[in-house]
């Protein structure tokens, strides 16, 4: 106790993060029926931690990893530690998710004013918040393992926030036993390197991995359960459909959790066990196909969808893909930075689309562009400006991640991985510009009478125009705009405060990094110039027709509608094998084999004693006739 | 005849005893003091209880608060009670289980007296095995929590009360149909006439003995711990009985069974119980998933819980029956966590069921709205039962899982996927009940009042501390696993 | 005068009979103030037994001996008639003027039955059999206003001459072939001769008559009819005074004849298996109480014939134990069931429903008195089926000892069957409280104490019956 | 014709058709009557058996004393049964007392 007061560094850490959750405490316990307060205790919370982890950042930077370590419990020769490792990439990790948090917070003080379940929701939020900055600490794998699921929890219970629509508790659901599912190969390739190697220290595994100290076999069967978790945690395929449905939450969660931290969490994992992952080439380059998988898939499905927050979900997850991309392909500093870029622009976008979500009660992008979408100017620009990120348009962050991670995929010697990524390129940048042409030229043009209907409909909100709940929305969104511009530019600064560790350990990571030419930017550019191109073709130019290319092929439109049928496959198999055939079976085994054959054998038993019953006939004669036999058999038994 | 300063043990004994003739005593309409006496005397049991946890050394681990003291010459039995590392979490797991069952009936109205009574010789009996060191006294006490089942579920019980309890009393004496003779047997085979568990401990039975006897004590026992294919009393039992009972019934009684393989059967026959470990390890993990499984189809929140709680000892068995330090470490630890876990999913029920009249799922719905206060209880037991981290019930799976892949690898991979089914089947759970659309039907109904959320807190706050604070609890544990495994 | 000493018990058993014939010949009939006598003289009959019991020495040329064995058993039965006497004020179930003779018959059959269990010779057994069965002979028809009953006293009198013949049979064959009707001398001579078919033919043929007084199937089909049929103060007292006498005679003469052959073990196993299992079954399905304890009686007697057939000290001690606790327990319930059909009739399962309101003191007793004959701790039924087990197992009958337990499992389900319904069902109409008098308040908490206690610390009277085994033989 | 074999014979013969008696005879007076020749059998086995194997003490002329006087008190109270029987079912066959069974 008493270094926690003497080491500012821990007290800051342990301070920033766990107060939400201490906030997330007392909401639940005594002020949830004061949804204002809860909010300010939430807000203050996460401020703290923001304010924390930027101070960690700045006071770290140039230190070398911190690790506090005490032990949790023993058994066995089993130690579970419980610390914390602050190393480059969890220190920007942490400032990441707790800036986007506290901005996500802020704006929801905004979004969700006047919700009945206000303080739940802070509650909910805080919980979120505790789970993900110490997830991003964590010391080892074990621990990492709690509060990843315990970031799932909260993300159960954030999708599932409209708890009365049936589709939200549903998604919430969906999403759980998904990532569960994932996260039941992740536990078991913890188990496995409990067995095989004993300690889950991440400097530990990291370094074992990096000097050969774990047996290829372990390490090899580890990574890939390990990646497991990855899979489930950050959408890949194919658990990749729950995502999707997230977006059944509250808009800023699914800006928070959905797209800018929680699913970065696998990536993040990926990134944290980085040379330990990179110790097994077989487990790379089955995580590369994935994210390939992934990428495609995802990028083929936001092309056809009209709801706004689906797209920019498909979106995440197509995204996520490439980072698993380039970590795969030995990228660190590639697949971390886009993590960061991709952070920000895509909460901005997800905030924007809330704001538009707000303001018009729907997700459909045709009707918000008729309604009159653009006339919201502010939260225009920054969706404008987060696609441009998205489509990696220079000057904007997400040119240089995307260019990173190009340029890794470039060294790879099999150049289909890097087609595929500019395939991704062109789709990315074709359907976000879709959203942007359907919200800035509908197609009959804006209709007039709208803004006196909406007066009608909607009470309340309107008077807030560009009151307090409007700014509590703007002001997150234009600063996440700003970081959006600005942050490729601290490209090396970041890669020298990345690598510069990691390098020792892993120094092939680093080389990959320069293997790419001008040819490749011009590529890169060139492929998200041409998706915007293609979108301005169909949606933005006058007499478009706004259908897409895709509508000439109903079948394909189909295939990519319905998510090219993995839903139905999961829910056909579920129906088939678990509830139509091993639970109604095993029900029925329950109740006829095993309970019927109890009841049977008391049936029996009372059946048997009905018969014997017989033997006491009411004629002396025969009973006393058995007693004579009885006792001749007996002689008889005797003698013989 | 060594007794160790105060007898502690028989004290936490008396106290269920005297809760149980000061009770006869009082007229049966002065219910309220009744209740009182009832929750007085559980409560001196308790705090007891905890003394008796924090005062137990676990650094010097083995056997502590001794009382032996000759009972039956001629036969060798014993009044001989202890506590060590496996049985201490249990007492304590009894004495809050009470604890907090007295308190969740204190709405109880019909024949407020008899069923008081019930339960405190249905605890005394469940007390009596834990603390006993002799064979004898484990079977008699094991027998008295076990008869008392059939009052308590036939008369204050609910769906086809006497069907159940019929069953469940049947079934689970036919258990002791095998245990008894085992003991026995035991008692035979050693030659030295004794009932003393640590004496026998000595005696080297022979592999034989140890096969034949350890088979029928897994097998007897098996039954109350709801081994599969013999827990289907289990359901239908906890359906049928009242919320005290099935708090009681599923979160201690049932640990009698696993405790009794442990104590009895794999302390006296390590040979035999390393003989029929894969068996034990199979049975386990069928319990698992098929547990899972099967409360997936369920739509009695009962049920589920009965099925859950099949699984969730399906994890205690497949931790025996690895015989190693973590498995038998995660067994104990995943007996106390689902004891108080389920304590609460069933008082959480209690309280939806006391007021709805029903707890078929299709019927309820959208509770969350009306009373999100016992809506919260259960979804924290639900999350218990997923195995969330930082619940108490998590470490006692990883515990038992990393032994179960080390030992039985497809086994403990079959059993991990079980996992997947008892998440999905919770959160089903949960959606249909609590989630959706508020039912009009339910919305007159009050939340938890403070006095009564009282035991559900408590249960819940134990579930997290225990989830937080693990060391606590395998410290103790352990400082008599080791030993024990040791001699295998 | 030594003599007269050890012959005490029965002396004044004999006083007792015969005050109650000076009473029978009376004109005008008194039943109360016969029912206090006769409490009267069992009590101290009783305090006399009790007094007695740690005599020892032989009477009348040897053939009966006063030893441990005999005393405890003779207390057993004072415990039972007076018990049996106590539950008589209200005797319903016979003719006010038959009261006397009630009396005088239930204290020859006791005195029978005490001569009995100290006889050490093949008549003196053979006579006092025949004076105890003709008293419940004449004991079972008295019953009153019982038309449908009325086949009962021919029928358990058929089938007890039957047995008698069969027996005394066997008993001249097993004369013939040892030439002594002294059992000391029996023992030495018989493990000789044992494998001749006459002593075979003669032992089986004994035992016939002695199992038919316990009640072992397949020598029980009186056992139901009688019970059923008989006044239900008449129908305890065959359920457990007279009980006591065939329990005692069984140890006695099965040890002595199947000590010398292992077919003869193999045949009480089968004995007791098949005991068991019959009276169990068919339990399951009765209706009437009585009728469903005489079946239970049967499956008891299968029980304690397994700590028989270990032939070991243990073995009738355990036996001794199992008997004295069945008295107690099944008293407990008899008593339970003549308070409430106080006036006279066959109690139904079902009357009983509501009891516990009506009366929680006799719910209570009946509870414990069953749980005691299922065998659930802490009773004294219990310890004696653990006893007996123990016997059993220590002479490696695991299998008998599992089917044994599994039995017990069964007859738990009816013994269920009555509590659930003094506990659990309503009553059809509402019946007033049962009146409990002082003194039946006080039986009822003595036999729940004893019940208990001789569960829960049966030190004493495990050494006690031990004691009294090494006696036997 | 004096060995001891040809009373066992006769014993043997005299309790066969004693138990037939019992088990055939559906009138009670028959069976009773049956059931002393049951008796007689054992009777003639202790005489046969004092005579010509133990014949100190004569215990077995003793026993057939005794069961001849048991014998005679076994009648009396069978017949008075029966007559009581007799009374109220008017009938002394025993295919009529079947009420009690099962």
């Amino acid at each position: 106790m008493g270094a926690l007061f003497h080491d500012p560094i821990l007290l800051a850490i342990v301070l920033g993060t766990n107060l939400p959750f201490l906030s997330m405490a007392v909401i639940l316990l005594f002020t949830r029926s004061n949804p204002k307060l809860s909010s300010q205790i939430s807000v203050g919370a996460i401020l703290v931690s923001a304010v924390s982890a930027i101070y960690l950042l700045a006071k770290l930077h140039c230190a070398s990893p911190l690790q506090y370590q005490t032990l949790w419990f023993s058994s066995d020769k089993l130690l579970i530690a419980f610390g914390y490792y602050l190393d480059p990439l969890s220190l920007l990790m942490l400032t990441i998710v707790g800036v986007i948090a506290c901005l996500v917070q802020i704006y929801s003080l905004g979004y969700m004013a006047g919700d009945p379940g206000y303080s739940r929701y802070y509650a909910f939020q805080s919980l979120f918040a505790w789970a993900m900055l110490n997830m991003v600490i964590a010391g080892s794998m074990l621990q990492l393992f709690i509060y990843w699921e315990m970031v799932g929890l909260a993300s159960y219970f954030l999708i599932g926030f409209y708890y009365e629509k049936w589709s939200a508790s549903q998604a919430g659901k969906k999403a759980f036993v998904m990532n569960r599912v994932g996260d039941v190969g992740f536990f078991l390739g913890l188990i496995w390197l409990v067995i095989g190697f004993g300690n889950l220290g991440i400097p530990e595994l990291n370094h074992a991995a990096a000097t050969q100290g774990l047996p290829q076999h372990v390490l090899t069967v580890a990574a890939l359960l390990i990646f497991c978790g990855v899979i489930g945690k950050s959408a890949q395929f194919p658990l990749l459909t729950w995502l999707p449905d997230a977006m059944e939450g509250p808009t800023p969660v699914s800006a928070l959790l959905h797209s800018a931290t929680m699913v970065a969490a696998g990536v993040y994992m990926f990134s944290r066990i980085f040379p330990f992952f990179s110790a097994s080439p077989d487990a790379m380059a089955v995580a590369l196909a994935i994210g390939t998988i992934t990428m495609l898939l995802s990028g083929t499905m936001a092309m056809v969808t009209y709801d706004l927050k689906q797209v920019w979900a498909y979106s995440t997850v197509s995204q996520l893909g490439m980072m698993v991309m380039a970590l795969a392909a030995g990228g660190y500093f590639a697949g971390v930075f886009h993590l960061t870029t991709h952070a920000g622009f895509k909460a901005l976008l997800f905030l924007c689309s809330g704001i538009f979500i707000h303001e018009f009660h729907t997700n459909d992008m045709r009707i918000i562009g008729k309604k009159g979408g653009r006339r919201l100017k502010i939260p225009m620009a920054c969706i404008a400006v987060g696609a441009l990120a998205l489509s990696g348009v220079f000057p904007f962050s997400g040119f240089f991640s995307k260019e990173a991670i190009l340029g890794v995929l470039a060294a790879q010697p099999n150049k289909i991985w890097l087609a595929a990524a500019l395939l991704g390129a062109v789709m990315t940048a074709y359907y976000s510009f879709r959203l942007i042409f359907h919200l800035l030229f509908p197609k009959d043009g804006i209709e007039e009478k709208q803004h006196e209907e909406h007066g009608h409909s909607s009470h309340g909100h309107e008077e807030d125009h560009h009151g307090y709940i409007f700014w509590a929305m703007a002001i997150p969104v234009m600063i996440l705009a700003g970081v959006s511009l600005v942050l490729g530019f601290v490209e090396h600064p970041i890669e020298h405060f990345l690598i510069g560790h990691i390098v020792e350990a892993h120094p092939v990571a680093h080389g990959a990094e320069h293997g790419g030419g001008e040819w490749l930017m011009i590529m890169g550019v060139s492929a998200g110039l041409l998706g915007i191109a293609v979108a301005w073709f169909e949606f933005g130019r006058k007499g478009a027709s706004r259908k897409g290319f895709l509508s000439y092929f109903p079948a394909v439109w189909k295939l990519f509608d319905r998510r090219w049928f993995l839903d139905i496959f999961y829910r056909k198999s579920l129906d088939t094998f678990v509830y139509g055939g091993l639970t109604s079976l095993f029900t029925k085994n329950d109740r006829r084999v095993i309970d019927g054959g109890i009841d049977g054998i008391c049936f029996f038993t009372e059946g048997s004693g009905r018969l014997f019953s017989f033997l006491q006939s009411g004629m002396l004669q025969y009973n006393l006739l058995m007693m004579v036999l009885a006792a001749g058999v007996a002689v008889l038994y005797l003698l013989f | 005849m060594e007794m160790a300063g105060f007898p502690i043990l028989t004290a936490i004994l008396s106290t269920t005893i005297l809760g149980l003739l000061i009770i006869i005593f009082i007229p049966p309409e002065k219910t309220k003091l009744i209740k009182q006496v009832s929750l007085a005397s559980a409560t001196v049991g308790l705090v007891l209880c905890i003394w008796l946890y924090y005062a137990y050394d676990h650094q010097k681990g083995g056997l502590q608060f001794v009382e032996r003291i000759l009972w039956v010459k001629s036969l060798g039995i014993y009044w001989f009670n202890g506590v060590d590392g496996i049985n201490l979490p249990m007492m304590l797991l009894t004495s809050i289980v009470l604890f907090t069952a007295i308190w969740t009936m204190w709405e109880l109205e019909n024949r407020v007296k008899e069923f008081f009574a019930l339960i405190f010789l249905l605890v005394a009996g469940v007390y009596g095995v834990f603390m006993s060191m002799d064979l004898f006294w484990i079977f008699v006490w094991y027998d008295v929590s076990l008869f008392p089942m059939y009052p308590l579920i036939a008369i204050w019980g609910g769906t086809r009360k006497e069907y159940g309890a019929m069953k469940l009393t049947l079934y689970l004496l036919a258990g002791s149909a095998l245990i008894l003779p085992a003991i026995i047997y035991l008692w035979v085979a050693g030659g030295a006439h004794t009932f003393d568990l640590f004496e026998l401990q000595r005696i080297g039975f022979s592999a034989f003995d140890q096969k034949m006897t350890f088979i029928m004590l897994y097998l007897g026992f098996g039954i109350l711990a709801a081994v599969w294919p013999f827990h289907t009393w289990s359901p239908v039992g906890h359906v049928a009985a009242p919320t005290a009972v099935s708090m009681i019934h599923a979160g201690v009684l049932m640990k009698l069974g696993a405790y009794g393989i442990l104590r009895i059967g794999m302390t006296l026959c390590p040979a035999g119980a390393q003989y029929w470990s894969s068996l034990m390890a199979l049975l386990a993990c069928i319990g698992i998933v098929y547990g899972a499984l099967v409360g997936l189809a369920q739509t009695d929140l009962k049920y589920v819980i009965g099925y859950s709680s099949v699984s969730h000892m399906g994890v205690v068995g497949l931790g025996l029956a690895t015989m190693s330090v973590n498995g038998i470490n995660g067994a104990v630890f995943q007996m106390f966590a689902h004891g108080v876990m389920t304590a609460l999913f069933f008082s959480s029920v209690g309280y939806i069921y006391d007021r709805t009249h029903t707890k078929i799922i299709p019927e309820l719905g959208g509770l969350s709205k009306t009373m999100p206060i016992a809506s919260s209880f259960f979804i924290v037991a639900a999350l218990a039962g997923i195995g969330v981290p930082l619940m108490a019930s998590f470490w006692a799976e990883l515990l038992v899982f990393i032994a179960a892949v080390k030992v039985f690898p497809v086994g403990g991979i079959a059993a991990l996927v079980g996992l997947i089914i008892s998440a999905l089947f919770m959160l089903r759970v949960v959606q249909r009940t609590f989630y959706g659309e508020k039912n009009p039907k339910w919305e007159h109904i009050p939340d938890v009042s403070g006095f009564l959320a009282v035991p559900r807190v408590i249960l819940m706050s134990i579930i997290l501390f225990f989830g937080m604070f693990p060391k606590i609890m395998l410290d103790v544990i352990q400082s008599t696993v080791i030993p024990f495994v040791n001699r295998f | 005068m030594t003599d007269f000493m050890l012959f005490l018990p029965e002396l004044f058993f004999i006083l007792g009979a015969i005050v109650f014939f000076i009473f029978s010949l009376r004109k005008k009939a008194d039943p109360a103030a016969y029912h206090k006598w006769a409490v009267v003289i069992g009590a101290v009959g009783l305090l006399v037994t009790v007094a007695a019991s740690r005599q020892g020495g032989m009477l009348f040329f040897d053939c009966y001996r006063v030893d441990l064995f005999s005393q405890v058993f003779k207390v057993l039965l004072a415990l039972g008639t007076i018990w049996v006497i106590f539950s008589s004020g209200e005797l319903k179930g016979i003719d006010p003027r038959q009261h006397a003779e009630y009396y005088f018959l239930i204290f020859v059959c006791t005195l029978a039955m005490m001569m009995l269990v100290s006889s050490v010779e093949l008549l003196t057994i053979y006579v006092s059999i025949e004076l105890s069965s003709y008293s419940l002979y004449l004991l079972v028809p008295m019953r009153r206003k019982a038309d449908e009953f009325v086949e009962t006293g021919i029928k358990y009198f058929m089938v007890g001459v039957t047995a008698s013949g069969l027996m005394l049979f066997g008993i001249s064959l097993l004369f013939g072939m040892a030439h002594t009707t002294y059992i000391p001398q029996l023992i030495q001579t018989l493990p000789g001769i044992i494998s001749q078919p006459a002593t075979i033919i003669g032992l089986i043929l004994a035992l016939s008559g002695f199992f038919f007084k316990l009640a072992l199937f397949p020598f029980h089909i009186w056992a139901p009819d009688v019970y059923q049929g008989s006044a239900n103060q008449v129908t305890t007292y065959i359920a457990t005074a007279s009980k006591m006498a065939a329990a005692a005679m069984i140890i006695r003469f099965t040890g002595l004849s199947a000590g010398a052959s292992p077919g003869m073990i193999k045949l009480l196993i089968v004995l007791s298996i098949l005991s068991m299992t019959f009276g169990n079954l068919v339990a399951l399905i009765q209706k009437d109480i009585k009728r469903l304890l005489a079946y239970s009686s049967i499956a008891h007697a299968g029980y304690m014939l397994i700590g028989i057939l270990a032939l070991s000290d243990r073995g009738y001690a355990s036996a001794i134990y199992y008997a004295a606790a069945y008295l107690v327990m099944n008293y407990s319930v008899f008593m339970v069931i003549m308070k409430l059909a106080d006036d006279g009739h066959n109690l139904q399962i079902k009357e009983l429903a509501g009891l516990h309101k009506r009366s929680p003191l006799l719910a209570l007793t009946l509870m414990l008195g069953l749980f005691g004959l299922a065998g659930i701790p802490p009773t004294a039924g219990f310890m004696g089926k653990f006893l007996v087990f123990a016997a059993a197992l220590e002479k490696g009958y695991l299998f008998l000892v599992i089917i044994g337990m599994i039995n017990a499992t069964i007859s738990l389900y009816y013994y269920l069957i009555v509590i659930k319904a003094a506990y659990l069902l309503k009553p059809v109409n509402e019946l007033p409280a049962v009146q409990v008098d002082f003194w039946t308040r006080c039986m009822c908490v003595v036999l729940v104490v004893m019940t208990i206690y001789l569960g829960v610390f049966p030190d004493q009277f495990v050494l006690l019956t031990e004691a009294a085994a090494k006696t036997l033989f | 014709m004096n060995s001891l074999s040809t009373y066992l014979i006769i014993s043997a013969l005299l309790f066969s058709m004693g138990l037939m008696g019992i088990l055939q005879r559906r009138n009670l007076i028959g069976m009773l009557i049956s059931v002393e020749l049951l008796l007689n059998a054992a009777n003639l086995n202790f005489m046969a058996f004092n005579r010509f194997l133990a014949p100190d003490p004569v215990i077995g002329q003793i026993i057939a004393l005794f069961v001849m006087g048991l014998a005679a008190a076994e009648a009396a109270i069978g017949l008075s049964i029966i007559l009581a029987l007799y009374r109220k079912m008017h009938s002394i066959n025993i295919e009529r007392a079947q009420r009690l069974k099962g």
